[in-house]
């Protein structure tokens, strides 16, 4: 009833929600959460493009939970190939002991 | 003689309007926004409210617009359009053959801060207007509808001058490497790998054309264009008058005054990131809104004289000109020129371009154009 | 003779106000912000603004109320407060039993949407009163103060009637899956499983019966609510007027414009989920606004020839009727009706109910109240 | 003075903040911290009852410290039953190596 | 006898002005939105709002000031600043004689609430002014100025007295840990691991000397004042009559009233807080505001005499040293004594002093300036 | 190409926010994400100073990513010894599989 699972983190800057989740749905993950994240990083470049007065959070964190490494390091690969040239951000992986309830997983 | 006595009475006139420009309350809340900023006051004005501001400001005008259209002759508006096209376009190709060949700038940085310039602040659009009515200033009712004529051409030419730029570079790189593989051996190498570690693996050559539909439909969708292009469609299709008067045209300039708090603040907080990139930039934000708004009052000027465009029209024409965007524009430009960095433009046009357009300019060109036209 | 007169006055009266209304800055707004989502246009207006705009409608529609309550006799508004109560509960049982016996329509996802189509809109109503307003046509002070009337007995029924249909059907299930649990057994078997790794394992049978007041409080509690009965309190209890001359009543219309772009960017958004869930839903969400406001306009007239309650009055009763609770009933039906599904009612509702109560209800039943009563 | 733990995440509707958080409270947790988020999963069902005009973060997500495997799957279960059939939601755990600092745990 | 018939006067005429107060709508909407969130309402005013509102109405303050001040003698000021000065630190000086002499009162709280009382509301400020106008009694432009003279040094004495009663504090205890190790070995551990497990280890002996100039700079920054000063230097400075006169002050009586709803709230969610801390609190929190309002009242009375100050001026002062800072005070005091329980201060402010001031405060020093001085 | 890692977080006041930050700083992180968070722990002070109404997020979490557990400590130390006498708070360790891909890392 439960699952082994792996979670993947991706930090990125805002402009790039949907081009990210994109990737993630292809990829054929069952979902993922995302949630609004400031944070600082090598690049030192934290304009977004967008005023920045009062908006401290132009970042985002995505969460995947993906039912193995490989799809985690899938979703990773692609995402950092086609943006962190261009944009900061960061991917890890964590271990995540159990699902222990979801839709679908 | 004659010619001796317009000049005087045209300096004396401008240097009085400038003067008068100084102690209005427009430049004197943007300067307030700034020295609070720099006195590390914690000020706010929440972005939600940062956001509706801009929104009323943009429909208003839009409102404006499209209630005066209605018994306009439309057509009027084809000149000073092509010209607004025009300096859009000049705009970009002025900052690839000058900034862009200074030292310690990087090409695409130099485009995309040249499409930034090119592009249309609303904010500051409504300044001029607000500074325009208080004067009494006639302008044609389209005036601010030349708006995307400008900001649009201006933002694809940069992203397609960037592009061509780019895949030359990576042509010619590809070439290099091949030949310098041995030379730059240690260096470029860990270069490399701190590269791979971020990006995983080099990009497979992707030799894509540029779109050019995407980045029009990207620039009006854009919150502040939207704003202004809703604001015009009711204004024309719908009899929204009333509403108009009662609440639009009203709060119009107390929600400027507090809008130019914001953008003093901005440039205040965007001068550090400025100051990170080189020091030309600065330069070429304080010098490039006047000339623009120049050569767009020259534009301006023509269309004066050959079917009649307003004075106050060649005024706006200048200020749109000689404005930077700030909302729509900059997320555009990190999508179209991802390579580009926002330090460079955006520390360009929010700490120096618009405070320059707004607190010089405006009364530049109002001064110019009376002067001149007698307006 | 006289007959005919009178139905083809109505007619030409009808129809002349129903084409103003279609040019009305508030339907033109509400089209302007549908047609902007269309266009997947990046204007928005921030969810704060939008929170902030709904209190100051309703508190507004409140003062004036609680005002004008104070000379007013309060024993008139029992009638139509009784009435106001029978539509709310008549509505729900409609759409029992009619959109519930529709193909493909899960009974609890019916009975949910007709609580909201009973449940009443506050910026419906808001919009309403302004054009009673602009027209001059008069009502009583107190019918906005309907509101509760009708929301309320909605949503209570609502909630009861599906609580009582669930538990029949799971006493069914109960017996249904003894005799057939061999029959279905291989897909069945991996349904169950995928819910128990969802919810872990079944319910207890859980034998409540459902409690009225917590429903009838939640429904009190609500945003929208609590501002029109805050604002009725002060109005009765305290001296605004000359904050509700100089504030809230100027700001009325223009932000009711405001609220008609989101409701109309709202209801492009809801397009999307309306149809993943059946075609039967529009079909209702079109009719049943209409419908609803005959009924509530029938019992007014009733009410208009017992006891002299205004043209307007009835007006305000068939909007309340017509409109579908936009604010505060989706988060109680979420938490009254779990198990109903919020993109089936939100979608009907918002897409489809509110901009045909709006847009059609409004203009229809202002005309025919003019062309009957002669308001 | 630093301890094992296991962390419990639940993803679920912004709608049952305050019930999850009783169930939490209930179950014995020294604490919980809850984030707004947004996101995406096999439901396909975003509406929380909210207009949902700029606010796409229609979820929130909690994350629960306990001393052991066995709260964190007894919240988890309990949150499961009550909310999961009717709600979306998603609950997993993953491994804390140590608590450094808090003031009871 | 004539002194009788002052008397007579006075509580005749004092009466009649609180009476009328408490009907006024500026306390309607604070009883309005207290009792909102008694009934657990779900009604809200998003936190963006609320942070504009008081932007607006502190620079709206601030403008009127700065406007005036151009044609006024501003050595006038020099006296009540002194006095407002004065205030500030007795009544953090009174807190640490009375307060914190109490029973299960930390004396570090009672310095924080004391330095809380001391400072000063903006909200309560515009409140006052609003009814002062409303009441057409005439103050000096420059009253409102007098706001930081009194806030500052009394956030300043009351870090300045915590940290001298803290490092007083940890060399008893230093000496006390040595002398009574033996005794309380058992309780004593326990507490101790539970606090390493918290903060790591005990704090090495850092025996800094207060530095008042950061918190003089920290309470300059805060958004309250900030909004004011820039609002005071705009005025001041620009010309900002039109956008004032067109914007800024037909808003502000609204936007008071909207805030008065929020500080309602705010005082019932605190009052939870409060009933957590000793319930001397809450006497204090009662009791305090008048007192501090009656110290400066007199104080005012003496500028009255001396150089004349107005009695509306005179009223201002009271009313300013009767409120207790809910927006910048908090922060800079969680900052500033770290080891004061803010569920004390902000609960003791927030849900008894602000509501006292406002309800009583306003009325009764109004009342007794026009019966004393007749103003 | 991938790496090791510890992550830190530290859930505390956002009033803290600058300082703490300053600390992950000085200790030679190469970065941190910071997310708006709400929470209830031990002390029951949810009172951050700021007026209360609407704002439910009045804390701050940390995640710091470090190349190994002793800097994860360190600042864990330093933050837990400068405020966690007065401030609420806490800190924990999780370790990370894999830091997939960064700047500098
Ligand atoms: N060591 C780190 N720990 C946690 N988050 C990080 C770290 N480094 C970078 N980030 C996050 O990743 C974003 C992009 O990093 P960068 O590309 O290095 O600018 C930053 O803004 C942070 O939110
Ligand atoms: N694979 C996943 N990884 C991360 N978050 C998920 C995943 N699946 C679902 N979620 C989260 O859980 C919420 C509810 O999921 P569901 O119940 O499947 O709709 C989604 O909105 C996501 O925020
Ligand atoms: N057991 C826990 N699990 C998750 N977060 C916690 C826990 N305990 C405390 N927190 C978080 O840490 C903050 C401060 O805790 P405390 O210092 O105990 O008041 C709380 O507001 C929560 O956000
Ligand atoms: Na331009
Ligand atoms: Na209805
Ligand atoms: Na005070």
């Amino acid at each position: 009833m439960t699952q082994k699972a792996s979670k993947l983190v991706i930090v990125t800057e805002k402009v790039l929600l949907k081009k990210v989740a994109k990737i993630i749905d292809k990829a054929g993950a069952t979902g993922y959460t995302v949630v609004a994240a400031g944070g600082k990083g090598s690049r030192g470049v934290r304009s977004s493009g967008q005023p920045s007065v009062n908006d401290t959070f132009t970042n985002v964190k995505f969460e995947i939970l993906t039912p193995n490494r490989d799809m985690a390091v899938n979703i990773s690969d692609e995402v950092a190939a086609q943006f962190f040239d261009d944009y900061s951000g960061i991917a890890y992986i964590c271990d995540v002991m159990e699902v222990l309830h979801a839709h679908t997983f | 003689m004659r010619r001796k006595e317009v000049l005087m009475d045209f300096i004396s006139d401008f240097l009085t309007k400038f003067v008068a420009q100084l102690q209005s309350p427009t430049l004197g809340f943007l300067i307030g926004g700034a020295v609070a900023a720099a006195v590390s006051s914690r000020l706010a004005i929440p972005d939600a409210i940062y956001k509706f501001i801009v929104f009323m400001l943009l429909i208003k005008v839009g409102l404006k617009g499209g209630i005066a259209i209605r018994e306009s002759n439309i057509t009027e508006i084809l000149l000073p359009a092509l010209f607004a096209v025009l300096t859009g376009i000049l705009i970009v190709f002025i900052a690839r053959h000058t900034l862009a060949k200074l030292p310690n700038i990087k090409v695409v940085d130099a485009i995309a801060t040249g499409g930034l310039f090119g592009a249309v602040s609303g904010s500051t659009l409504a300044a001029g207007l607000a500074v325009l009515d208080a004067q009494g200033m006639e302008y044609e009712a389209w005036s601010a509808a030349l708006y995307p004529f400008m900001d649009i051409p201006a933002l694809v030419t940069a992203i397609v001058l960037a592009s061509i730029y780019t895949s030359k570079q990576k042509k010619l790189a590809a070439e290099n490497e091949y030949r310098s593989k041995q030379e730059f051996y240690g260096e470029q190498k860990e270069y490399g790998q701190q590269r791979i570690t971020a990006s995983g693996y080099p990009h497979e050559e992707q030799n894509h054309r540029v779109e050019i539909w995407p980045i029009i439909k990207d620039s009006l969708q854009g919150s502040a264009l939207s704003a202004l292009l809703l604001g015009l469609a009711l204004g024309l299709l719908t009899r929204p008058e009333s509403v108009y008067e009662s609440f639009y045209e009203p709060l119009f300039r107390g929600l400027l005054s507090i809008l130019m708090i914001v953008m003093g603040m901005e440039a205040t907080a965007r001068i550090n990131e400025l100051r990170k990139v080189a020091q030309w930039y600065a330069v070429y934000a304080f010098i490039a809104p006047l000339i623009h708004g120049f050569i767009a009052f020259g534009f301006g000027m023509i269309a004066h004289y050959a079917t009649g465009f307003s004075a106050g029209g060649v005024v706006i024409l200048a200020i749109i000109a000689a404005s930077s965007s700030d909302i729509s524009g900059p997320p555009t430009l990190r999508g179209g020129i991802p390579s580009a960095n926002p330090s460079a433009y955006i520390g360009a046009s929010t700490a120096v371009g618009t405070p320059v357009a707004i607190a010089l300019g405006i009364p530049l060109f109002i001064g110019l154009g009376q002067a001149v036209m007698g307006g």
